[in-house]
């Protein structure tokens, strides 16, 4: 076989980065490779882009590197490559029909550094207590409009006395794509934008929602909480923190895809993990062993629908998609992610640093949930902050 | 009705220790009480009761025909001289007498003329605007005194004042108290558990023992007519001797005897006849207690012969240390003796002085 | 008689501040212990419990139409559906992962059978497993236990650095006025008003530079810069209740220097030293942050937590790991308590 | 402890003190003067006051400033009223003063990751603030407070009520060891002459304590300027800027903007300026009118 | 060459303060010497030097004819009793008196019975095994004494031990101190501002005075032959009453006379030829000095009618205060004498205990 007894490996991972994830695959998937072939693995988090900078900074200083395995985000591949070259270039990829969106950054220079193992959108999640107001508006969760929700939201919040609709939007986390998909959905061809008409659109419609979204929203992170409590009950969230709120009971929420907007379509930041093996590895060989594992069709289809459910990255598996609650969400994703929906991705390397970009977007809620007026002036003088974050 | 009357007053600290078991005492106005008695015997726990800074578990406090008992501290109009003075740090010696006096809302003249009042009585006019730590324990006592005095309170207490004084300047501090109290007749109660203090302060003294009152007196009362074995163990530097005797009759003569052989003791109390009712105690055992300077060298009336074990030079007495029957027996002779220690010695006890006490209930057997 | 109403009222005035008191420090440790048993589901339920539940009152409803089941637990005073499904193991695993109840397939296709048979829901009863967070913590928090080698390394480091270079700082500045000595521990104060944050910067690049990096020793490097000054003052203060005629008698009595502060000074300082060495106990056992800058694979206990569950969406498995973290801080602050007045008792800045 | 020079086996005892000083030149002295240095040049590492000028002129920065003046000077009063009272009555021996005393001192051992937990957990509009409130009454179960949508001065005062919890035990623990010091004769003084409980502790308690008050002050002074964990463990970043959160903010999420090592450490310099300021200030105040020293 | 000889001490303080400015004493071997004085005056900076403790600025220490001057503590061979006693609080008794011996590497069987030895001569053999916050100041103060007593050292010294022994454990201690010894004649230097102790213990007093020796010798000359105006000041309880008077003769007698009309004062010293070289002194102002003691009440010999403010009764003994020329005078009758506060009384001063004193250099005056 190759490899020595007791041979270990160790994976740096920005995926499974809840630990209900982490648990299901420390405890189902990695016991599996380890009985089939004798390694043993160890996978470590990372929390977010820099920590994964500092961990492979502090690899390439000390010249010492203990990882064998990376799972990065596509939007961390290429200074992942470049700058760190923390990655080589596959030689042999694993049999398999993957999906192609991330290709610009998982190959490079013609050489692929990654396999993607996953793609994610944005999905629309409600509590079921909000559809008979939705019922009485007469619309399709569906196919709902972006206008259709402002209206939804804002009729619960008149019923109810209560703001329903969480935006969750602490500083450095989610608020930029969420954003996004509404701008893209009316017809934003390049996000990060502020003044464009469909920008200027697509925050009026988040605007006209105000009094319906939690004014809390910028110290929250993800939506868990507030709708396992009910606080809120609906958001449209990225796909694998809305699901968190989906397992924990299935039977309260619905999951939908995202609204359309002006242009007809619906429109979501997508983003996907790939694999890779590290350039310093010292076990190559246990290492293309374990993305094989990884990449098997049952492996992959387990690892997808319990830790996401996300979308599959190879057609193998999403052709044999089934019917229950997390295999439609799978479909649903997938239906958004090939559909005719308008997709873009995170321009990190566009920028100077993103973190400030991100920055802008979160004062726009904050703007906008503090009463403030967003127009043309207001996001000109945004667009001008932009672009001047950009790479020179 | 008394000025101050303390009526069976008791006091059971939390943890259960009762510190004052039953204090009935009357104190006339301009009164200098002593509270004397050896260490936990209760004296500070009466005195804090007193102060309203103790609260009083059972029996009542009447001050001035008002009943004190439950009134805060500061109700009572009383001032008080503590132990480690608590002369306030942060204030001035000004500062520190004006304190009480502004928070009795005199108007600042009145306050400015008062501190210079007791200032001059208490000689500290000129440390007025020092602070206390720049001045010798001897002064912050002065000044101690002088805010207790500044107040004009209907009864000032006095903790040990003296006590953290050194030997002199306790000497000279208590005489500078009494001339105050002379020239004031304040209403005060001293405590203390130094009797040489007691004695020369004190109108009436009273010997605490246990948190009981042994005896209420004069000083000539306390020193000469003490009423238990504790007293007149308890009262003189250095303390009475004491020794177990037995009374017999000698040709008409009251002998009171004690051991055999050499060293025996024999001491003839006088006739007789002086002493009616002296029969029911003949061939009884006694305690005989005699005070050192009421021992002197010469005849022996007493111990025929002993040796001198230790030579203590006072300057204006000296005080011998002799073996009588086992235990020490303590001397005091006027001035500067010349004895060498070794030296063989016989006591002359007069017998006019002596004291007998029962060994039963500790009290005096009167023998007149 | 006033006097009795004056007791009874300053008793319930006492009384009620201890509740007070009590409260406020207890209420927010029993819901955060609580929140550390809960599971997912039961995570954030309103209103919250102050204790934890061992079981959920649950039903189980077969569902004819469609020949699935559903589970029903309790909340308030209707019962609430959380899953539907057919599958015995998705059911099974539902469990386990939302509610923290261990319930093999078999058994599940028992209680299918059962509410099958009857025409209404069946009442069941789902019993947790409490330890349940805490196994997982344990299950994700891989390395825990070289973890906790690193976090006592460090920690360990970190006292000896400050003991020593603080204590023989807090000996000197408790019993020698020298030139300087003001200066001296003004200094020491000046050290921490830089903010730690910005400083750990620059500091990284020193460690990286000393072939430090990722290395406990490195971290107590850290921790000790404001350490040091701390334990300064607190060591000061202890040796200045330390009467120095103890050290006087000692030599006078044929000791040497050395000998005196080896069997006199030390013994009678001992354990408020030990006290003090707590307090730099507790900065490099609670830290996360800086460990978080300065090592790499071998976390602290504090950042495996801060790193495997810190950033949980639910936060009842870092609820977990915190008390595992909380456990050994609060036996060592029971110690503290009993020598407060020999730390702070004579310090002076 | 003066020992003859020529029979000592070391010269002065400042030699002692070396290593200290040797740490602390490298560990703490050249991280700092290399902060300084940063702070005071600009990219090309000319001389400037750019930073500065480009730092005050952010509203962030400005509102930063205020909150971390409003939270220090907030929390010095209220922790030191709270501290004071609480070593007042934790001074009285009572029957479980031991236990109680444990008690109050537990928020000490929690590491600041429970905290934030412990907090954030309890804040949420139905978290266990709530609940708790709503079931004794407090509060209405309909329409519970959204304590996380507090802003501006409000959520400046909410931080200040979770610090106190969390720092409390610290502050009094030193004013309870001055206490335990005090000389009770000093305050049973001002009761005997004439003075409520009030005035004593006003009047004689606070003064005579000062040295032990100004310890205590200072130390949590110089904590409470440099607040950020507690504020981005709730709030997240920017919702309540503080100074120091700014330096986290730059160091954390926008680490690789243009400035935001300049801008850390700039601020840096500033906050290390703040405390100095305030602290020689505080001590200003305080008044250096203790003349006494002897407070036991 | 004597045992122990002080040579020209003098110690400068770091902060100026020059607390010994010229000690030059000698001490013989077995000899109890007691440095007395008024606080402040340097007594406590000699003993530490002796000790080691403190640098000595100038001049030598010589013991037993070895130059200590700058030795360690450790190589001085000495014993040592503090003020607070020092008694190490972590270990017990029994430790504490070993812990020395230990030092000394005595074998642990002879450590053993020394400590017992020592332990029965201080009567702390109960107590071996206990901890220090287990005994009474009194019983700690035992256990100091048996520390100091079991190393056998050179010499001894004593920074005033008794000071925090309340009054009447202090002359007991006192009285057990001086037994010690005579018991092992350790050459001891005991300091102390205690008149009453430095009398009750001393071989020979040192009596200091800001930084230097005012006089030594035996009790009975510190007491009644006092070279300095300063001594006769300092020594007794209550002290010596001074008046400036002038000398004159009347009649072929020796006369001292102050003031005039009504209270004046007027001592017939005895007949001049009694005191040669009288003659130059005539008509001269002297400061005269006269114990308490020295005074009685009766034929009028020195002041004619003066009135009593203060009567301390004393049990043994009664102070008066009375007022002369405008002073306060005390004097002191033996036993309780029956006199009230403003009574009119002449009183009779001992001319053959009266001591002059040079107003210039405040030096004694013989007179024979
Ligand atoms: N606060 C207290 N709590 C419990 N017991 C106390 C308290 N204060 C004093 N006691 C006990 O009460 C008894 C009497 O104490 P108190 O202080 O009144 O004696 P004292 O006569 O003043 O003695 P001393 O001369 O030593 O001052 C002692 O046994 C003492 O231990
Ligand atoms: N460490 C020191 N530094 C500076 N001055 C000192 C020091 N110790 C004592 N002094 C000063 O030296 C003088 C003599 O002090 P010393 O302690 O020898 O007096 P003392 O006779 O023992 O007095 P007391 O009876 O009060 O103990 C005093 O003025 C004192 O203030
Ligand atoms: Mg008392
Ligand atoms: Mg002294």
């Amino acid at each position: 076989q190759g490899s020595q007894k007791g041979e270990k490996i160790k994976i740096v991972s920005q995926m499974f980065y809840d630990p209900a994830q982490q648990q299901y695959i420390k405890e189902q998937i990695l016991p599996k490779f380890t009985a089939e072939t004798g390694i043993e693995v160890e996978l470590q988090v990372v929390a977010n882009a820099s920590e994964l900078y500092k961990v492979l900074q502090a690899q390439q200083q000390t010249g010492k590197w203990s990882t064998d395995i990376l799972i990065a985000h596509d939007s961390t591949a290429v200074p992942v490559v470049q700058e760190y070259h923390a990655v080589q270039a596959y030689t042999k990829i694993p049999a398999g029909t993957y999906i192609t969106q991330f290709d610009d950054n998982f190959v490079q220079g013609g050489k692929r550094y990654f396999v993607p193992l996953q793609a994610d959108v944005y999905l629309t999640i409600a509590n079921k207590k909000a559809l008979p107001y939705l019922q009485k508006l007469g619309y399709d969760i569906n196919n709902l409009t972006w206008e259709q929700l402002a209206e939804w939201v804002r009729l619960i919040k008149k019923e109810t006395g209560l703001p329903k609709y969480v935006f969750p939007a602490l500083a450095g986390k989610f608020a930029t794509y969420e954003f996004n998909s509404v701008q893209l959905s009316y017809g934003d061809k390049y996000v990060p934008a502020f003044n464009t008409p469909a920008s200027q659109a697509a925050f009026k419609v988040i605007a006209s929602m105000k009094d319906g979204i939690l004014p809390s929203s910028p110290t929250i992170d993800f939506p868990t909480a507030s709708l396992a409590t009910e606080e809120a009950w609906i958001t449209v969230f990225h796909q694998a923190y809305a699901n968190a709120s989906f397992s924990q009971a299935p039977d309260k929420f619905v999951v939908a895809p995202v609204p359309i907007g002006a242009s007809g379509k619906r429109g979501t930041i997508i983003g996907g993990h790939g694999i890779g093996i590290v350039t310093g590895s010292t076990h190559k060989a246990a290492a293309e062993k374990f993305v094989e594992f990884f990449l098997r069709d049952d492996i992959l289809y387990a690892v997808m629908k319990n830790t996401g459910p996300w979308i599959p990255s190879k057609a193998e598996i999403t052709s044999k998609l089934k019917d229950d609650p997390s295999d439609q969400i799978m479909k649903m994703g997938l239906a958004t992610l090939t559909g005719p929906t308008l997709i873009d991705r995170v321009r990190v390397a566009e920028y100077q640093d993103w973190g400030q970009v991100k920055r802008l977007y979160e004062q726009v809620i904050g703007d906008i949930l503090a009463g403030k007026d967003i127009n043309k002036q207001y996001l000109d003088q945004k667009q001008k902050e932009l672009e001047s974050l950009k790479v020179e | 009705m008394s000025y101050l009357e303390l009526n069976s007053l008791k006091k059971t600290y939390p943890n259960g220790v009762t510190a004052v078991k039953d204090i009935d005492l009357e104190i006339e106005k301009g009164e200098f009480v002593v509270l004397l008695g050896p260490s936990g015997c209760g004296k500070t726990t009466t005195l804090r009761m007193l102060a309203g800074l103790e609260e009083v578990t059972e029996g009542s406090i009447i001050l001035d025909g008002k009943d004190i008992t439950h009134l805060p501290p500061r109700q009572r109009d009383i001032s008080m001289i503590f132990q480690s003075y608590a002369v306030w740090p942060h204030m001035t010696v000004a500062e520190n007498i004006a304190y009480p006096l502004k928070l009795r809302k005199m108007d600042k003249q009145a306050i400015a003329a008062k501190v210079q009042e007791v200032a001059k009585i208490c000689k500290i006019v000129d440390y007025l605007n020092r602070y206390p730590a720049q001045l010798s324990g001897g002064q912050r006592q002065r000044v101690a005194v002088a805010r207790a005095l500044a107040v004009n309170s209907k009864l000032s207490l006095m903790d040990e004042p003296l006590s953290n004084l050194d030997a002199k300047l306790r000497v000279s501090v208590r005489t500078f108290l009494k001339e105050i109290h002379r020239n004031t007749g304040a209403t005060t109660i001293f405590v203390t558990h130094d009797q040489a203090e007691a004695m020369a302060l004190a109108d009436r003294i009273v010997v605490m023992n246990e948190g009981r009152i042994e005896q209420v007196g004069s000083t000539r009362e306390i020193y000469n007519e003490c009423e238990s074995l504790f007293t007149v163990q308890f009262m003189g530097t250095p303390p009475a001797n004491i020794q177990k005797v037995a009374l017999a009759s000698s040709q008409g003569r009251l002998v009171a005897a004690a051991g055999g052989g050499e060293g025996a003791m024999s001491l003839d109390l006088g006739d007789q006849s002086a002493f009616p009712g002296i029969e029911r105690l003949m061939g009884e055992e006694v305690f005989l207690a005699v005070r050192p300077e009421n021992i002197g060298i010469g005849e022996p009336n007493g111990i025929n012969e002993t040796s001198i074990e230790i030579v203590e030079p006072q300057g204006a007495y000296t005080i011998l240390v002799t073996n009588v029957l086992g235990g020490e027996w303590k001397i005091m002779l006027e001035g500067d003796v010349d004895i060498r220690i070794g030296q063989k010695v016989s006591l002359e006890i007069d017998p006019g002085k002596v004291m007998l006490y029962d060994t039963q209930n500790k009290k005096r057997i009167s023998l007149t | 008689m006033s006097v009795r109403r004056g007791k009874l009222w300053s008793r319930t005035v006492f009384l009620l501040i201890l509740a007070t008191v009590a409260g406020v420090v207890l209420l927010p440790v029993f819901y955060f212990l609580t929140i550390s048993f809960a599971s997912n589901y039961e995570a954030y339920q309103f209103p919250a419990k102050i204790f934890p539940t061992f079981s959920y009152p649950a039903q189980l409803r077969y569902n004819a139409d469609k020949e699935n089941y559903t589970l029903l637990i309790k909340k308030g005073a209707d019962f609430e559906a959380v899953k539907t499904t057919s599958d015995t193991s998705d059911f099974s695993l539902y469990c386990k992962s939302q509610l923290n109840v261990l319930i093999a397939s078999s058994e599940v296709q028992a209680l299918f059978d059962k509410a099958k048979g009857a025409d209404h829901a069946i009442p069941i009863k789902l019993k947790k497993a409490f330890f349940r967070n805490y196994v997982v913590f344990f299950i994700l928090a891989e390395g825990t236990m070289r973890a906790l080698f690193n976090s006592l390394k460090a920690a360990g480091w970190t006292i000896l650095i400050s003991l020593v270079l603080g204590g023989v700082t807090g000996y000197i500045l408790a019993r020698y006025k020298f030139r300087f000595s003001n200066t001296f521990s003004t200094g020491l104060l000046v050290v921490r008003m830089f903010p730690a944050v910005a400083l750990s910067l620059p500091l990284v690049v020193y460690i990286v530079r000393m072939n430090l990096y990722d290395t406990p020793f490195a971290l107590a490097i850290v921790y000790s810069v404001p350490n040091i000054a701390l334990t300064a003052w607190i060591t000061s203060s202890i040796f200045k209740g330390i009467s120095v005629e103890l050290e006087e008698a000692a030599m006078v009595f044929g000791a040497t220097r050395l000998k005196t502060l080896l069997t006199i000074t030390f013994p009678l300082a001992f354990p408020a030293i030990v006290a003090s060495s707590l307090y730099a106990f507790l900065a490099a056992w609670n830290d996360s942050i800086t460990a978080l800058i300065m090592t790499n694979d071998n976390p602290t206990l504090a950042l495996l937590v801060y790193r495997t569950v810190g950033s949980s969406t639910i936060p009842n498995l870092p609820a977990a790991g915190a008390v595992v973290l909380l456990v050994p801080s609060l036996v060592f602050t029971f110690i503290i308590k009993n020598y407060i007045n020999q730390l702070w008792g004579n310090v002076a800045l | 402890m003066h020992v003859s020079r020529r029979t000592g086996f070391f010269k002065s005892p400042t030699w002692f003190l070396v290593p200290v000083v040797i740490y602390y030149a490298a560990f703490w002295i050249r991280p700092t003067i290399s902060v300084i240095i940063e702070s005071f040049t600009d990219k090309a590492g000319a001389f400037s006051f750019s930073n500065y000028v480009r730092l005050f002129s952010q509203e962030a920065i400005r509102t930063a400033f205020l909150n971390t003046v409003l939270f220090t000077v907030g929390s010095a009063i209220i922790q030191f009223v709270l501290a004071f009272a609480l070593a007042l009555w934790l001074n009285k021996k009572f029957r479980f003063s031991n236990l109680v005393l444990f008690i109050t001192l537990i928020p000490m051992a929690f590491p600041p990751a429970a905290v934030g937990i412990l907090w954030k957990t309890g804040l949420y509009r139905f978290g266990w603030i709530n609940s708790f409130l709503c079931a004794i009454g407090l509060m209405n179960p309909a329409n519970p407070v959204d304590w996380m949508s507090f802003r501006n001065l409000n959520a400046v005062m909410l931080l200040i009520v979770v610090d106190t919890w969390t720092v409390l035990p610290s502050v009094m623990i030193i004013l309870l060891a001055g206490l335990q010091n005090f000389n009770k004769e000093f305050e049973e003084a001002g009761w005997v002459f004439g003075a409520n409980k009030f005035q004593t502790l006003k009047d004689i308690v606070f003064p005579i304590m000062k040295p032990t008050i100004i310890t205590a002050m200072i130390l949590r002074m110089i904590a409470a300027v440099q607040v950020w964990l507690i504020a981005v463990m709730i709030f997240g970043y920017n919702v309540v800027p503080f100074l120091v959160e700014r330096i986290a903010y730059n160091v954390d999420v926008i680490t690789f903007a243009k400035y935001a090592r300049k801008d850390a450490y700039t601020i840096s310099v500033i906050v290390a300026a703040i405390v100095l300021i305030s602290v020689s200030m505080y001590l200003r105040v305080s008044g250096d009118k203790q003349k006494g020293g002897e407070t036991t």
